[in-house]
């Protein structure tokens, strides 16, 4: 082991540097000079950004506690790139007054919460990957009750902590049952030994159900819309895309990598899990009013689309869910920007305060248009291509009744997605949210978000980039 | 880049254009001007295929590019145009320009109505050029979304209802259609070999009966949705109603032939066992829906909603005739598919410049409009008599090439199908004169109509299009119909091969 | 078979880590739950000393009954009356949670019972405080240095969490 | 050896019913606190688990072991974190009453 | 090529006509489009005598038989392999004859309606639809195949439609129109499906092929039967529904009457000399395959005709208004011919029902339009249809009255007039062929010579009544037309028909069986005298025969309540019971079932949303439920 080894491990380490640098800034600047900060985050961010998509070596370190492949470092620069939009997006709302005494915390708990991903993410054994599920957990539980001016922060925050701690005491308790059986912790020697029965059923349903509530899969979902209510947007945001969509990808990974032998159960679970996902997701979405908690339950139902990809268990289903991860953090990222832009200028949240919007803020409506329509699946943005391919992935495994459902799902979803359009477009109201100007940072945010939008699905290299990454699984 | 994919390109140049500009009259200008070229295009890819035909060109598809898109997954960019495709391609250019002189005096957002309008209609041309199902179905959903905001903004009535009741119905439909297209997709190849969405690739192979038997309903289903497949038709009266005037035109003129042309080229081309198999549920289907459709025009006292009706009832015929599956009555459908959208957006053309002047489409508050707005009036008499079926307009064509081709159907199911379908002219008759007599002939109903201005330049143009279409097929419909069948017959030679018929 | 002292060492212990356990999830005073609670904490430690896990005990003893209770004791005295009484929980929430962690508690023992567990057949390490500390600290297959690591990481954000949800209003006024 | 005699299923079953315990103290305790003693609970018992398997089935390596000495760590920070939003619901609700703490919902 | 390609130019000319005039009409002055359309339909004409002279004189026989010629041939619209639809123009004596009838009596039409017409609104859009109309009815007779025949057949029907609704503003008109087109429109399913039935079997349209004795594919055809008939009849009697539909046979006879809404000069031409029978032109075009083939077909088109014959003679002795009383005139006429033809056999004499049918259209065309335009003559004077409202005209009309006069003696049967010599070949071949149809045309010939004189006596007759200004004589324009086609009508009976027009094409020696003749003379002169006695003598004897055949009086008058069955049909049965609950059954079950979809979906997101009640340990229990329940199910259902 040399440290020349430790470059491997260079998206953790760099990212963790940010958080020290951050850290260490704030305690070393004057009151006056704090704004600098956020400047200096987003820099540093963005750098690190950059610094992961440099070509690095790939490979297992610490025994293989950690391992890391091509695969790896795409999700991780994805998920790099959510995070710098979630930064650039919050920009404007730490800048504001209440926050002006804490906001360098919050750039050290979120890039924390992403290193415990990235952790997740590259964990060859259920040590690492128990440590980083909770590393991503729970300095966002602080981060939910971050706003300690509104009681909902502090009650999102204490149901996500109380709730995730609930759920990783149950899935502890697969994970020892799985040790017990089988003896090992690490990934590379339960495979093998894997063998169906009874407690093995048990034991992978118990940490299914742990992961499930990392992903919000229905019924361990009922903690999100709250916790996504309570939430600061910028957090809520961040919660619904990256956490969700590292988890789903480590779902996956897990599943493709120990408990292959054992397809024929886990299959069916996420079969009856998916269902159940994106119906009740989407039934709770139609009735919400107020948008964060119906992007909430809109991400709760796409959570179920992801398992579509989850359930083919082939690199096929793997390169779907990578990518779509990509396309919804594109495409909630849209939406939540544009909730937080007016949220923070106007302090609406309701469904109904959107009306007449367009005729407002055009491009800001335009925006979320889009957004909602990548959600929804509609061409030619990126959702469309996103869920075709979620699809292809689980037809190609046969599972085509799954679909049919997802499809039907995709419907009603299209129906909320479209209340908010036209709430925007087609409502008239009396006193629209007035017409303001965003800053830079917000522009740049949603900019990036359309671009993406607009691009991902046309530009066919980046499928068959994480196609041929994931093939080489 | 081959002329195919200037039809995408055009559209898209235009949308850009329009949004440069900075008002109304620059926005429809060159709406106009986009949609012109585009229906010069749309005729010189008829010229050419014409040309290139009696050259001796027997290529199933011609002018075709491919590029690989997602070598992953075997997606390419593949287009290519059959005789078929063409006629289509040239219905969706004319109603298209007809319908940006109908909406000439958009009242508010018009930029945004014209962009709307043009992506729509890059939509259905792309999805008409497709050779590849998966862009094929990203057209296809490309040309329904807009219909959206066309409605539920434009609209009129309850239009938010409306709007999302169709868009909701319309993407149902397409929930289905996905997964048919993606079993196809499964089943495309034999082991071994790399899948594809290439149509005419999928055709080489046959897909597995059980498949078949499994995503044949779901395609057919789904596309016929949108062509408004008892029961699944009930967006339709509503969605025209609300629609403005341009939208319906364009939603039932050509949108709707999305559905009747997917039916064939898509569902049965590929799943020619399953096809037959199961026309015969297809068949009742289609047969209520042509009779029940004309007679719920008879009752209906809103000029959409007769329209709405009487569409039902037409784009029945194209599935029907369809589904019998000969080379007669396949060029009778898609006959039909060119008449009806060139009448039935002459209707919605006219029906919107109607109401432009009384403001109600409640045919018992209006009558003896022949006196004050002659013109529109007379057009729209000759647009019910195409309606109808009158010899020397499309419809007349298009229906007995239907019936004469179902007829060639020896058994009594299918004989007994038709002379049924048969009757819905009799029907048609009565709705068509009902509102004609109320409407337009009588004592003038309202003081008020005697201000009516007849119809203004843009009007005119707008519906003398159509018209002189509707009558050039009408009286020379040779040309079209061969083109047509010469265009059927590797359809029709899947068809028959795989039942050994 | 014979009853040993072994027998009677984990009879007791078992016993408390029950009985305790249900007081604990039961009994209306909070500060008897949080007693409750560390007896279970300090039974367990000494099932782990049976188990000749003398260093885990030790944690045991220290972080969890010394530390976390002691914490949980303290933010009982800042939110709650010492002398509070809840009221009894209503009929149908008990009803229904009893059933679910009985019948959970039923399944997962009989699952288990059932099961036929494999033991390993190399030889037994034996466990010293050497052992640990390299285990600890090595990076290696069985060695544990990265999640140490991490596990700091860990810490301090929560610390800082922790900071962030409690930190007071500073605001200029 | 102080375990000899004594089943291993004997140490499981004591887990499994302590295990069942902290989830009937979850549901059905109204105090936040209380809940989080629950929690304690559970993960006390699942850390019996790992220890009693990793002695009585693979004493060779020390997995088991490690396991639970960092739930234990892990859990004193989840601890610590989830007492500082609890005394910041204190703050807002002036109550931590699990049942009153419900104004997100449907 | 056979020399005939001109007569392509017969239909083509009134199009151009209607292009024209309906196009830019409306620019033009009144005169001027009048002017062109008759122009236009003058040569049309000269190029059918000169056809006729060629085709009958010069060019048509070969062996002694007039043969079919194609003077012209495209194929329009291929349907299948063997089918299609080709527009052409073909010759042989049937349609040479009626190309001499659609021409004639069309331009005296075109040349009346500048007079009639004059100063009309629309007075252009009125010779625009006399173009297409007389374009139509060309292109039917001219037809060189069925389906040509049928295109033009519903073109022929839309133009009535147009020319009765012509006064639009006037509801009774546009209600006339609409139930024309409908009932035609009906009738013509009949013949599509005719069409559909005999084209599978034979797989041709062409006449030619189809009407050539002993046609192979009709054979073939024939052998086929469908519920005991074999499909040829079938498809004959279809086809003739089409036919009576057109001819106005009972029970399809209700849209004639109401026909007369529209201006006169079009009631002349299209609802008594042309049109109307198309429906014998039909049955006398495809009367091979009748006669040789189906005679059981043909039986049904003797009896339809007798019976409507009969019927409409009853009715039309109750009428008041003029010109329904000729309309009811026309359908009994109608019907004659076609019991002529429905009592014919093939070649030779056998064929002489055949000619007498084809002779009788061609006299009737020239009387009926001579009648329907002395009427329009009339009504143009005293400005009423209602025969109470006139009376002693015969001193203010005086050619009205003298050409009116002519008619009605022809249609009554007098002899060396034109009628006398068509209706008596009808009563000869019925004679021969069938005695009941026989009586029947009998008594029919006196109804007919009845009501023609009651109405003569009543308009022209009698006093007069009190006209808001004094009835004067149409212009010359007008009356011109009127001396030609009473010209015609005393002449045209010696046009030798047996010559040229014979259903094998071959002459033949008819003669005039005097017995029967004698008859005929007889009740027709009784019926002039009965109408002579009840009309010129005591006031009281029409109110007396009222009452003593009150019954049967009013049935006749209500024209025995077919409109009302009609009616009832179509308001009761089509719009209340199909319609109205087919509308009912879209919106309320249909669509209320996708709205149901949308509204379970509503009502169960409604009803789960206490599952997110905001209370943790809820969401907690739901959790550990959930597990739980997978937990079983997996263990115990699903990995069974």
């Amino acid at each position: 082991m040399n440290l020349n080894s430790f470059l491997l491990m260079r998206h953790e380490i760099v990212l963790i540097a940010v958080a020290l640098i951050i850290l260490i800034a704030e305690i070393f600047t004057s009151d006056q000079n704090k704004g600098r900060i956020r400047g200096l985050a987003i820099i540093l961010f963005a750098l690190n950004t950059i610094i992961g998509f440099f070509p690095a070596e790939t490979g297992t370190l610490f025994g293989g506690m950690f391992t890391t492949i091509p695969l790896h470092i795409v999700v991780k620069n994805i998920l790099n790139i959510g995070t710098l939009i979630v930064l650039i997006q919050s920009n404007a709302w730490l800048k504001t007054e209440e926050n002006s005494d804490k906001f360098p915390e919050f750039y050290v708990l979120l890039i924390s919460t992403l290193v415990g991903m990235f952790f997740m993410i590259s964990a060859g054994d259920f040590l690492m990957f128990y440590l980083g599920l909770e590393l991503a957990t729970i300095p966002l539980a602080a981060l939910v009750a971050y706003d300690r001016f509104r009681s909902q922060s502090a009650e999102g925050g204490i149901k996500l902590i109380l709730s995730s701690a609930f759920s990783s005491g149950i899935m502890l308790y697969g994970i020892s049952m799985i040790y017990g059986m089988y003896g090992s912790i690490y990934f590379d020697m339960l495979s093998p030994a894997m063998a169906m029965n009874s407690l093995t059923i048990l034991a992978f349903i118990f940490f299914f159900a742990g992961m499930a509530f990392k992903i919000s899969l229905v019924p361990f979902h009922l903690w999100a819309a709250d916790v996504y209510e309570g939430a600061p947007v910028n957090v809520t945001s961040y919660l619904s895309v990256i956490s969700k969509g590292a988890a789903v990808f480590i779902l996956t990974v897990i599943l493709f990598k120990v408990f292959p032998t054992i397809s024929d159960l886990w299959q069916k679970v996420v079969w009856v899990i998916a269902v159940m996902t994106m119906t009740i997701g989407n039934l709770f979405a139609i009735r919400q009013q107020n948008l964060k908690r119906f992007i909430a339950f809109s991400s709760i139902s796409q959570a179920g689309f992801f398992l579509l990809g989850v359930i083919g268990g082939n690199e096929m289903g793997m390169t779907a869910i990578v990518y779509y991860m990509l396309v919804y953090i594109f495409s909630n990222l849209g939406v939540f920007g544009v909730i937080a832009i007016i949220s923070n200028k106007s302090g609406k949240e309701n469904m109904d305060d959107y009306n007449g919007l367009y005729h407002t803020n055009p491009m800001l409506s335009l925006t979320m248009m889009l957004a909602l329509f990548s959600l929804a699946g509609i061409p030619p943005v990126a959702g469309f291509f996103g869920k075709f391919f979620l699809f292809t992935a689980a037809a190609q495994k046969g599972f085509y009744i799954l679909v049919l459902i997802a499809t039907i799902n995709t419907i009603v979803s299209l129906y909320y997605y479209l209340l908010i359009v036209k709430a925007m477009f087609i409502n008239k109201s009396e006193t629209p949210i007035p017409y303001f100007k965003s800053d830079f940072y917000t522009k740049l945010g949603l900019g990036i978000c359309i671009a993406g939008l607009v691009i991902v699905g046309f530009a066919s290299g980046i499928w068959e980039m994480i196609a041929k990454l994931a093939f080489g699984m | 880049m081959g002329i195919l994919s200037f039809l995408v390109l055009i559209p898209t140049i235009t949308i850009i254009a329009i949004l440069f500009t900075n008002d109304k009259k620059q926005a429809r200008l060159v709406s106009a001007i986009g949609t012109g070229i585009q229906l010069v295009l749309a005729g010189v890819l008829v010229w050419m295929y014409l040309t290139e035909r009696s050259a001796g060109n027997t290529a199933a598809m011609l002018f075709t590019q491919d590029f690989m898109w997602y070598p992953n997954l075997n997606i390419h960019y593949a287009v290519g145009v059959d005789g078929i495709s063409v006629a289509m391609i040239a219905l969706t250019a004319v109603v298209l320009f007809a319908g940006i002189f109908a909406s000439w005096e958009v009242e508010f957002l018009n930029r945004e109505f014209f962009i709307s309008l043009i992506l729509l209609s890059g939509g259905v041309f792309g999805f008409f050029i497709s050779l590849d199902l998966f862009t094929m179905f990203l057209f296809y959903e490309l040309a329904v979304i807009p219909m959206y905001l066309l409605i539920g903004i434009w609209g009129t009535g309850p239009k938010e209802y409306s709007a999302m009741k169709l868009t909701l119905m319309l993407m149902g439909g397409s929930a289905l259609l996905l997964v048919g297209l993606l079993g196809i997709y499964m089943n495309s190849a034999p082991a071994g070999q790399p899948l594809t969405f290439n149509l005419l690739e999928i055709a080489k192979v046959t897909i597995p009966i059980e498949a078949q038997r499994l995503f044949f309903p779901l395609t057919f289903v789904g596309f016929g949705v949108l062509g408004a497949l008892f029961p699944l038709h009930t967006w339709s009266p509503d969605g025209h109603a609300s629609a403005p005037t341009a939208v319906s035109m364009l939603h039932a003129g050509v949108l709707m032939k999305l559905g009747g042309y997917g039916c064939f080229r898509v569902a049965m081309y590929l799943m020619p066992e399953a096809a037959h198999e199961m026309a015969w549920i297809f068949i009742i289907l289609t047969t209520i829906s042509v009779v029940y459709g004309a007679y719920g025009a008879i009752v209906q006292k809103d000029l959409k909603y007769i329209n709405a009706y009487s569409s039902v009832s037409h784009c029945g015929l194209v599935i029907f005739a369809l589904l019998m599956m000969n080379k007669t009555s396949m060029d009778g459908a898609i006959l039909q598919m060119i008449s009806h959208g060139l009448m039935t957006a002459l209707f919605f053309a006219l029906i919107g410049m109607i109401y432009g002047r009384t403001h109600t489409r409640n045919i018992y508050e209006m009558g003896g409009l022949m006196k004050v707005i002659p013109f529109l009036s007379v057009v729209y008499v000759i647009a019910g008599l195409a309606s109808l079926g009158l010899p020397g307009l499309s419809g007349f064509v298009a229906e007995m090439t239907v019936f004469v081709g179902a007829f060639q159907h020896a058994d009594t199911f299918h004989r007994v199908a038709t002379i049924i379908v048969t009757t819905s002219i009799v029907v048609t008759a009565v709705y068509i004169l009902r509102v004609v007599g109320i409407l337009l002939l009588g004592p003038i109903k309202n003081e008020e109509f005697n201000h009516f201005k007849d119809a203004k330049w843009f009007e005119k143009l707008s519906t003398i299009t159509l018209l002189v279409m509707i009558a050039a097929i009408g009286l020379a419909p040779l040309w079209l119909s061969n083109m047509i069948q010469h265009s059927l017959i590797p359809i029709i030679q899947k068809l028959a091969v795989t039942t050994g018929i | 078979m014979e009853i040993t002292v072994n027998h009677l060492m984990f009879g007791l212990f078992a016993a408390m880590i029950m009985v305790f356990s249900i007081l604990t999830v039961t009994t209306r005073r909070i500060l008897r739950a949080a007693t409750f609670l560390l007896l279970v904490l300090v039974a367990t430690a000494g099932l782990y000393f049976m188990l000749n896990y003398q260093f885990m005990a030790g944690v045991q003893l220290t972080l969890y009954a010394g530390g976390i209770v002691v914490l949980i004791i303290f933010s009982i005295l800042l939110t709650s009356h010492i002398s509070q009484k809840f009221e009894p929980v209503g009929w149908k929430k008990a009803y229904f949670s009893a059933l679910a962690s009985i019948a959970g508690a039923i399944l997962c023992i009989t699952t288990i019972l059932q099961h036929k567990f494999q033991a390993t057949t190399e030889a037994a390490k034996e466990i010293d405080m050497k052992l640990i500390g390299n285990s600890m600290l090595s990076t290696d297959r069985d060695g544990y240095a990265l999640p140490f690591e991490v596990i700091s990481v860990l810490l301090l954000a929560a610390m800082i969490g922790a900071i962030v949800v409690a930190k007071r209003k500073k605001l200029k006024e | 050896m102080l375990n000899a005699g004594i089943p291993m299923e004997a140490f499981l079953v004591v887990s499994t019913l302590m295990f069942f315990a902290g989830v009937y103290g979850f549901l059905t305790r109204r105090n936040l606190i209380t809940i989080l003693m629950s929690v304690e609970l559970i993960l006390n018992s699942v850390n019996i688990n790992f220890l009693v398997f990793n002695r009585f089935l693979y004493p060779d390596k020390l997995q088991g072991h490690f396991f639970s000495l960092f739930i234990i760590a892990i859990a004193a920070a989840e601890a610590a974190v989830a007492i500082a939003i609890i005394i910041n619901i204190y703050r807002h609700f002036n109550t931590i009453n699990v049942e009153d703490v419900d104004k997100m919902r449907y | 090529m056979s020399g005939f390609q001109y007569a392509v130019l017969i239909p083509i000319i009134p199009f151009l006509m209607f292009l024209l005039i309906g196009l830019v009409g409306h620019k033009m002055k009144p005169a001027l489009a009048g002017l062109i359309g008759t122009t236009g339909l003058f040569i049309s004409t000269v190029l059918s005598y000169i056809t006729a002279y060629q085709y009958f004189f010069v060019s048509g026989k070969v062996d002694g038989v007039y043969q079919k010629i194609i003077a012209f041939n495209t194929v329009w619209l291929q349907l299948t392999d063997k089918l299609h639809i080709d527009m052409g123009v073909m010759i042989d004596p049937i349609s040479v004859m009626m190309l001499i009838v659609v021409t004639t009596v069309s331009l005296m039409v075109h040349i009346y309606s500048n007079g009639y017409m004059k100063g009309e609104r629309g007075f252009q859009r009125f010779f625009a639809f006399l173009g297409l109309f007389s374009f139509s009815m060309l292109g039917l007779v001219l037809a060189t195949n069925i389906f040509q025949m049928y295109i033009f057949w519903e073109l022929v029907g839309v133009s009535s439609f147009l020319l009765i609704s012509f006064y639009y503003d006037k509801p009774s008109a546009v209600a006339a129109g609409k139930k024309a087109f409908i009932v035609t429109r009906f009738a013509d399913l009949g013949f599509l499906i005719g069409i559909l039935l005999l084209s599978y079997f034979t797989q041709t349209f062409d006449f030619v092929t189809l009407t050539s004795p002993g046609c192979p594919a009709i054979a073939q055809a024939a052998g086929v039967t469908f519920m005991g008939a074999s499909v040829v009849t079938i498809a004959l009697v279809l086809m003739f529904m089409g036919g009576a539909g057109k001819s106005a046979m009972f029970p399809l006879h209700i849209w004639l009457p109401d026909a007369m809404e529209g201006p006169t000069p079009v009631s002349a031409l299209i609802h008594a000399a042309t049109m109307v029978v198309a429906g014998v032109f039909l049955v006398a075009r495809l009367f091979p395959i009748f006669a040789l083939t189906s005679p059981d077909a043909l039986t049904i088109v003797a009896y339809v005709g007798g019976f409507t014959s009969l019927f409409a003679a009853v009715i039309a002795c109750t009428q008041n208004d003029i010109k329904r009383v000729l309309a009811y005139s026309t359908i009994s006429q109608i019907g004659y011919m076609m019991l002529a033809l429905g009592v014919s056999g093939y070649g030779g004499h056998d064929g002489l029902g055949f000619m007498a049918g084809n002779f009788h259209l061609f006299t009737h065309a020239m009387f009926k339009a001579l009648l329907f335009l002395g009427a329009g003559s009339i009504i143009h004077a005293v400005h009423s249809n209602l025969m109470t409202e006139m009376g002693g005209l015969r001193k203010y009309l005086p050619i009205t009255h003298i050409t009116f006069l002519i008619a009605c003696l022809t249609i009554a049967g007098v002899p060396f007039l034109s009628g006398f010599f068509s209706k008596d070949e009808i009563l000869t071949a019925a004679y021969h062929h069938d005695k009941i149809l026989f009586f029947v045309e009998y008594a029919v010939a006196g109804l007919t010579a009845f009501y023609m004189f009651r109405l003569y006596f009543n308009v022209f007759w009698g006093e007069d009544r009190h006209y808001h200004h004094t009835p004067h004589e149409s212009p010359l324009i007008m009356t011109l037309p009127l001396m030609f086609l009473a010209f015609a009508s005393i002449f045209a009976g010696y046009i030798p028909f047996s010559e040229l027009v014979t259903s094998d094409g071959a002459a033949f020696e008819a003669h005039i069986e005097m017995p029967i003749a004698a008859a005929s003379v007889g009740i027709g002169l009784l019926g002039i005298f009965v109408a002579w006695f009840m009309y010129m003598k005591p006031k009281d004897a029409p109110a007396k025969m009222a009452t003593m055949f009150k019954h049967v009086y009013k049935w006749s008058y209500n024209k025995f309540y077919m409109d009302e069955v009609y009616l009832f049909v179509t308001k009761k049965i089509i719009f209340n019971y199909i319609s109205k609950p087919v509308a009912w059954f879209d919106r309320h079950v249909v669509d209320a079932t996708m709205n149901g979809f949308a509204w379970a979906t509503n009502y169960a997101s409604y009803h789960i949303r206490e599952l997110q009640s905001g209370q943790l340990q809820k969401y907690a229990f739901v959790f550990i439920s959930g597990v739980l329940v997978l937990v079983l199910s997996f263990v115990y259902f699903f990995m069974n």
